[in-house]
């Protein structure tokens, strides 16, 4: 029953293909990979209007005030008010704007965006592009946002988008290497670059109830936060939205958008902030594992979303709690602390694997990140971080 | 039709002549880098493609060539472009035409 | 309990790796380099002592362990390290005494603004010396024997602003540099003769009988010629006037050269190869061991007159450090070894501590060093004065109480019962007498009497450099436990013959007649001094009662015998009268010669252009424009802009490409 | 399907390439630069070799377009005045072009169909990397540092 119930869209979608029957493969291959497309659309459009409101609302409660309430029921209706509202703005482009990339960027990042989906697995058999290279996919086409940013910030030919855009790109670069880094243990563990492959061996539990996550090994717990702050600053969040800080240039490289490109960059924002969640989940969470052999009879792509959701929230709950930091410190951050890390987590994780995965390596690892960590905390005095503020990024 | 070897090579040629022109036709040195990056994808192509068409190899030789190539190739474009800036810095121009202080 | 020497060479390894390091430091890391410096030592000192215990055990140990450095032809060049009670005392006594050094000189150059590099120096410098003590091999002590040497240029040299201390470093390096030609021509020549250059080798090595029966006759020769060195470094009389000099380094060095390193390794180095020196002995006498004897005796006591006429307090420390060592040379040469060496070790402490005082003494005068300048010391510097008195009775050998006086006695007893001659016994007591009389003299003048100009803004030293001081203070004392003739443990344990306490063997005859000697030279002192430094009678106070007395012999003494103005007037004139020679013959005569092929040249060249002009140019011209021609025409390719460049590679390759395809 | 593939992406990329190669503005002939890579990259799927693909993406467009934006950036204020063209490098090229095709139809024994082959997967040429080729990865690895090091220091601004 509960089988059926978790294949329920897989079987959906093969029923689906019942109709072509005897069409050449070739169209049979596009016709599904289209409705993957549909699909993956369908469901993170609405993720994103759902996220859109509920952080919004979720934000109002830190700040002890009610979000948006007023459309709809609790105001849930209130993405499609914006959407409207979006739509029916009108669409400025600045006159001395270089036409074509100023509209060809916004296409291009939320194109990006959500290519990056494709590859994630979302429940059993639930990969819409399963790849051989996956993951690299994923950093490959992900890489691409930050031509994508430039153009953003270079088509609109604004001095503002383009320190917003040079920004971006710097953090995106200094940061991308952290994440692709933090990856590397995982693979390495594994020893393939396919998703599926990756999720398949968190599958087991050790004495039948800790899930053999990477995030329950001292590597991979290391990794997982690196991973995530990394996601952070891939996806301009707050803390680490310093290219669209507001107080300081208005809103970096979307500041000559409005109307529907603008949304589709906010849009664009968000799914990858799904895309980097999911992509974390996949490599740290157990993918759509249950976290207890018990709960295995719930739906997987639930646990997956359940997941998410928690990821999801987390990053609300920063972007309430933690003030915007500054340019220098988060380069800082990046090129001495974050890259260091990463490559002790590489060690790290050669020491679980050789220590024999069990108590022994979980051990290792953790003297390994430890030492290596307070070895670097005391390195980089944090008392030097107060020093008057240099720009050299955006010169 | 399935394309046949012949024509992934006129394709990488295609793509190595307009590279040649960028190289050769532009005026500014950037384009230069443009049209010797693309010289060497098709250069790359022509790698893969041959070692496509061939009966397989124990390793895959045409691949990790290939792979080697786009390594360097980015090791090159980075030089280059460090080049270019210091150039500008320098001369205050990126033109190709003023740069021949080597003119014997 | 051999083993130890398996890891010896960690004890000279350590203070050298630690100046390596310090060398790396910055001028800015004073403190690490310091503790760097006394850690080593400290490390050092440790190692020494286990060392040392190891020693213990086996009465007459001889440790050895030898290694091949390398291999030429069928002739191997193997070094070694030893371990004996010679340098098992010889490693305590460096160590503990450089320690006490360290930490004084670390109030001493507290001001100076190449703290780092001092202490590197220093430790390089101790470390050499503790590598000379254990080595095994004739060579490998040359080798810390040159090191020693270049560490003392640069510690006597380490003002290098002051030109006095860099000709002084100089004068040193070049003297000591006479004396080890002759040391390294002993070194070949011994090579040459018994082929193995170890010391102890398992019945082979050359201080052993197997290498010893090869050298015969010629081991005197050889062990003269090993003297030179050992006279040049511990300042023996032909080469003794560099030591003095040497006063113009930091104090804590001449402390160390004085006491523990430098002058040390030439008498060590006696004791060390005496087997050379003794071989073929009729009743312990040998021509080389007599030469020793006539030379320590002839320093011994001209270093002792020089002595009293001087005026700077380093100075006159320096002569009596040059008449001990010469006290030392007579007891080696008259076969006293064990005396010898107790007296170097114990010598080691108190001049130390004597040096270490003057150093104290200078610190607290701001730099004065003139004894004439200072006076009534001993009220404002009390910890200063006491252990100075102490180093005092010890240098000028008062019995009973003081190490010093023990060793002397020893060193008489030896000589008294030379065979060959009883000349040295007397001119040792005279020496004996001379060496308390100008003791006296400068303790008087330091801190007896009227505060006079430098003692007015005097002060007590810091307590950094008063610890050493008292310590060493305290060796002086009681080193001396163990060297008398109730107990005469050192001497047994460097004989390695077993020892008992009779205390009957106390009062023996050398025992009064030193007594009355010592006493006096003290009394002779004090009578002769009771005034100095105030007018007295129709004496002005800043003549010296002696120069009052004697003027001409005070001033022959004061200006030091005139050695050094012999040197320049006789050695340093005849080389410069050559240098003058060379150069006139280089200037005149081939200079003469050269230009004359010059000219020579000249003639034919003017020949040569006015047939070129005539004949052959003519046709050369048009070739030459020729070529000119052909150039513009290739530099006009050479358009200096890389897309031309990149078209003609394009247009070679397709050139290559269709010749390809057509071939195919 | 693949003879469609093939002829979508071979239009795009020489598309994008003749842009990139002519087009005035630098900045769009870099952005077209990097869309005839991604053809590029296409052909590579086509070919079956989707790891090299995939490499070329990553390294080309995340690295080499940008630092080609960059690059533009920092001297933008030349590139205004960049507009001469060289039509004896277009004819050298077309020579060339000429001569190769040429050369290519000549040769016979290149029109042959792919035979077939069994995917070629990531950890094969892992394998072959750490294996067979582990020198040349060294030596590329090195090769990178020293370029790394090489353009830094090259744009280093003298700070005094």
């Amino acid at each position: 029953m509960s089988k059926s119930i978790d294949q329920v869209f897989v079987n959906a979608k093969q029923w689906l293909l019942l109709w072509l029957a005897g069409s050449p493969t070739w169209v049979v291959q596009v016709v599904s990979s289209m409705i993957n497309i549909g699909v993956l659309l369908v469901v993170f459009l609405t993720l994103f209007a759902f996220m859109s409101v509920l952080e919004r609302k979720i934000l109002g409660r830190m700040q002890n005030r009610y979000g948006p309430n007023r459309v709809g029921p609790f105001g849930l209706f209130q993405p499609i008010a914006d959407g409207v509202k979006m739509l029916i703005k009108e669409d400025i482009v600045p006159a001395r704007a270089d036409k074509i990339v100023h509209f060809l960027a916004p296409i291009l990042i939320a194109a990006v965006a959500i290519l990056t989906l494709g590859v994630i697995p979302y429940g059993r058999n639930m990969t819409p592009f399963t790849i051989d290279g996956g993951v690299l996919f994923f950093f490959a086409v992900g890489s691409t946002t930050e031509l994508a940013v430039f153009m953003a910030g270079w088509g609109s030919n604004n001095k503002f988008s383009m320190l917003g855009a040079m920004r971006a790109i710097a953090q995106m670069i200094s940061y991308e290497l952290p994440l692709l880094i933090t990856v590397l243990p995982v693979v390495m563990v594994v020893g393939s670059l396919m998703p599926d492959r990756i999720v398949a061996a968190q599958a087991d539990y050790t004495f039948g109830l800790v899930p053999r996550w990477f995030v329950f090994t001292p590597w991979g717990a290391a990794a997982f936060i690196l991973f995530f702050v990394s996601g952070l600053v891939e996806s301009n969040r707050t803390p680490f939205d310093v290219p669209e800080g507001e107080s300081e240039i208005v809103a970096g490289h979307m500041t000559e958008y409005s109307g529907f490109k603008y949304a589709t960059f906010f849009m664009a924002e968000y799914i990858g902030m799904f895309a980097i969640s999911g992509l974390g989940i996949t490599l740290f969470l157990g993918g759509w594992h249950a976290p207890a052999r018990a709960l295995e009879f719930v739906p997987s792509y639930l646990w997956f979303f359940a997941k998410l959701s928690v990821l999801l929230f987390v990053y609300i709950w920063l972007r309430g709690t933690l003030p915007r930091t500054r340019v220098d410190q988060m380069m800082n951050f990046a090129w001495k602390f974050m890259l260091p890390m990463a490559f002790t987590c590489i060690v790290a994780a050669a020491v679980w694997h050789y220590a024999g995965r069990g108590l022994r390596g979980w051990l290792w690892s953790l003297v390994v990140i430890a030492v290596v960590y307070t070895a670097l905390s005391m390195l980089l005095d944090t008392r030097r971080k107060f020093a008057p503020r240099v720009y050299r990024f955006a010169e | 039709m399935t394309p046949t070897l012949q024509v992934f090579l006129i394709v990488s040629a295609a793509l190595f002549s307009i590279g040649l022109l960028a190289a050769l036709s532009r005026r500014h040195a950037i384009f230069i880098l443009i049209g010797i990056e693309m010289m060497l994808a098709a250069a790359n192509l022509n790698f893969i493609a041959f070692w496509r068409f061939n009966p397989p190899p124990k390793q895959p030789i045409g691949v990790m060539i290939a792979l080697f190539a786009i390594a360097i190739a980015a090791a090159e474009a980075a030089v280059g472009l460090a080049l270019v800036i210091a150039v500008y810095r320098h001369y205050r121009t990126t033109n190709v035409d003023q740069l021949d202080q080597l003119k014997g | 309990m051999s083993w130890v020497v398996d890891y010896l060479w960690m004890i000279p390894a350590v203070p050298l790796a630690a100046s390596l390091v310090i060398l790396s430091l910055s001028n800015a890391r004073r403190k690490n380099a310091a503790a760097l410096a006394v850690i080593g030592q400290v490390v050092a000192l440790a190692l020494s002592v286990l060392a040392f215990a190891a020693t213990l055990q086996v009465p007459g140990l001889r440790a050895v362990r030898n290694f091949t450095w390398f291999t030429f032809g069928e002739q191997t060049l193997r070094l070694g390290f030893v371990l004996d009670p010679l340098a098992a005392a010889m490693l305590a006594m460096i160590t503990l005494v450089g320690l006490c050094i360290f930490v004084f000189s670390i109030g001493y150059m507290a001001e100076d603004k190449n703290f780092t590099r001092f202490f590197a120096y220093l430790s390089f410098f101790s470390g050499a010396m503790l590598g000379l003590v254990i080595a095994n091999s004739l060579l490998l002590l040359f080798v810390f024997w040159e090191l020693v040497g270049l560490a003392s240029y640069l510690l006597i040299g380490f003002w290098i602003e002051k030109p006095s201390a860099a000709a002084a470093a100089k004068k040193a390096f070049i003297t000591t540099r006479i004396g080890d030609m002759g040391f390294f021509l002993g070194v070949l020549w011994l090579y040459g003769r018994s082929g193995t250059l170890l010391f102890y080798d398992g019945g082979n090595g050359c201080l052993e009988n197997g290498g010893l029966a090869m050298l015969g006759a010629s081991a005197t020769f050889i062990a003269l010629l090993i003297f030179c060195g050992a006279a040049g470094k511990s300042g023996q009389f032909p080469l003794h006037v560099w030591l003095p000099d040497a006063m113009e380094g930091p104090t804590p060095v001449s402390a160390l050269i004085h006491a523990a390193t430098m002058v040390a390794a030439g008498v060590f180095l006696v004791a060390r190869v005496y087997p050379l020196f003794s071989s073929g002995a009729i009743n312990g006498v040998t021509s080389s061991l007599t030469v020793v004897v006539w030379i320590g005796v002839t320093t011994a006591l001209m270093a002792a007159l020089i002595a009293i006429a001087q005026e700077d307090i380093k100075r006159i420390l320096a002569y009596s450090t040059v008449s001990q060592l010469g006290l030392m040379m007579v007891s080696l040469g008259v076969g006293g070894v064990a005396a010898g060496i107790m007296h170097l070790l114990a010598h080691g402490f108190f001049k130390a501590l004597l040096f270490l005082g003057a150093g104290s003494v200078i610190h607290g005068c701001h730099g004065e060093q003139d004894i004439r300048k200072m006076g009534g010391l001993r009220g404002i510097m009390p910890v200063t004065f006491v252990t100075y008195a102490i180093g005092m009775m010890a240098l000028s050998g008062v019995p009973l109480f003081f190490s010093g006086g023990w060793t002397k006695e020893e060193i008489l007893h030896a000589t008294a019962h030379w065979p060959r001659s009883h000349a040295p016994y007397y001119l040792m007591l005279a020496g004996v007498v001379l060496t308390a009389l100008y003791m006296t003299r400068q303790i008087i003048y330091v801190f007896f009497g009227n505060r006079r100009a430098a003692a007015e803004r005097a002060h007590e030293s810091p307590r950094v450099m008063s610890m050493p001081l008292i310590v060493l203070a305290l060796c002086a004392i009681f080193f001396s436990v163990v060297l008398t003739p109730a107990w005469p443990w050192l001497h047994a344990y460097l004989t390695g013959e077993p020892v008992r306490f009779e205390i009957a063997r106390l009062l023996q005859p050398m025992l009064f007649i030193s007594l009355a000697v010592v006493g006096a030279g003290i009394g002779v002192g004090i009578w002769i001094y009771r005034k100095a430094g105030v007018p007295d009678r129709d004496r002005p106070a800043g003549i010296d009662p002696l120069e009052y007395a004697q003027p001409g012999l005070f001033r022959f003494l004061a200006k030091k015998m005139w050695i050094d103005e012999f040197y320049d007037r006789s050695i340093i004139a005849f080389s410069w009268i050559c240098a003058r020679f060379s150069d006139w013959m280089d200037r005149y005569f081939w200079d003469g010669l050269v230009r004359g092929f010059g000219a020579i040249g000249q003639v034919f060249g003017t020949v040569t252009t006015s047939v070129d002009e005539r004949g052959i140019n003519a046709g050369v011209d048009e070739t030459t424009a020729g070529t000119r021609g052909l150039g513009r025409l290739m530099s006009a390719a050479h358009s200096g802009q890389i897309q031309t460049y990149l078209g003609a590679i394009a247009i070679g390759m397709l050139a290559l490409l269709l010749l390809y395809a057509w071939l195919a | 399907m693949n003879g469609l593939a093939f002829i979508l992406i071979a239009i795009v990329t020489l598309a994008a390439a003749l842009a990139a190669a002519t087009l005035r503005s630098l900045m769009h002939a870099a952005l077209s630069f990097a869309v005839a890579l991604v053809g590029i990259a296409a052909f590579f799927f086509l070919l079956g070799a989707e790891f090299v693909g995939l490499a070329l993406v990553f390294i080309y467009i995340g690295a080499v377009a940008v630092l080609i934006v960059f690059t533009i950036l920092l001297t933008r204020r030349d590139v205004g005045k960049t507009r001469g063209f060289n039509w004896g490098g277009a004819i050298v090229a077309a020579a060339v072009f000429g001569g190769l095709i040429w050369s290519i139809l000549k040769t016979q024994s290149l029109a042959i169909v792919a035979p077939h082959m069994p995917r070629l997967t990531v950890k094969q040429i892992g394998a072959a990397l750490m294996t067979g080729y582990v020198w040349p990865l060294q030596c590329v690895g090195l090769l990178l540092t020293a370029a790394l090091i090489g353009a830094l220091i090259l744009v280093l601004e003298e700070k005094q």
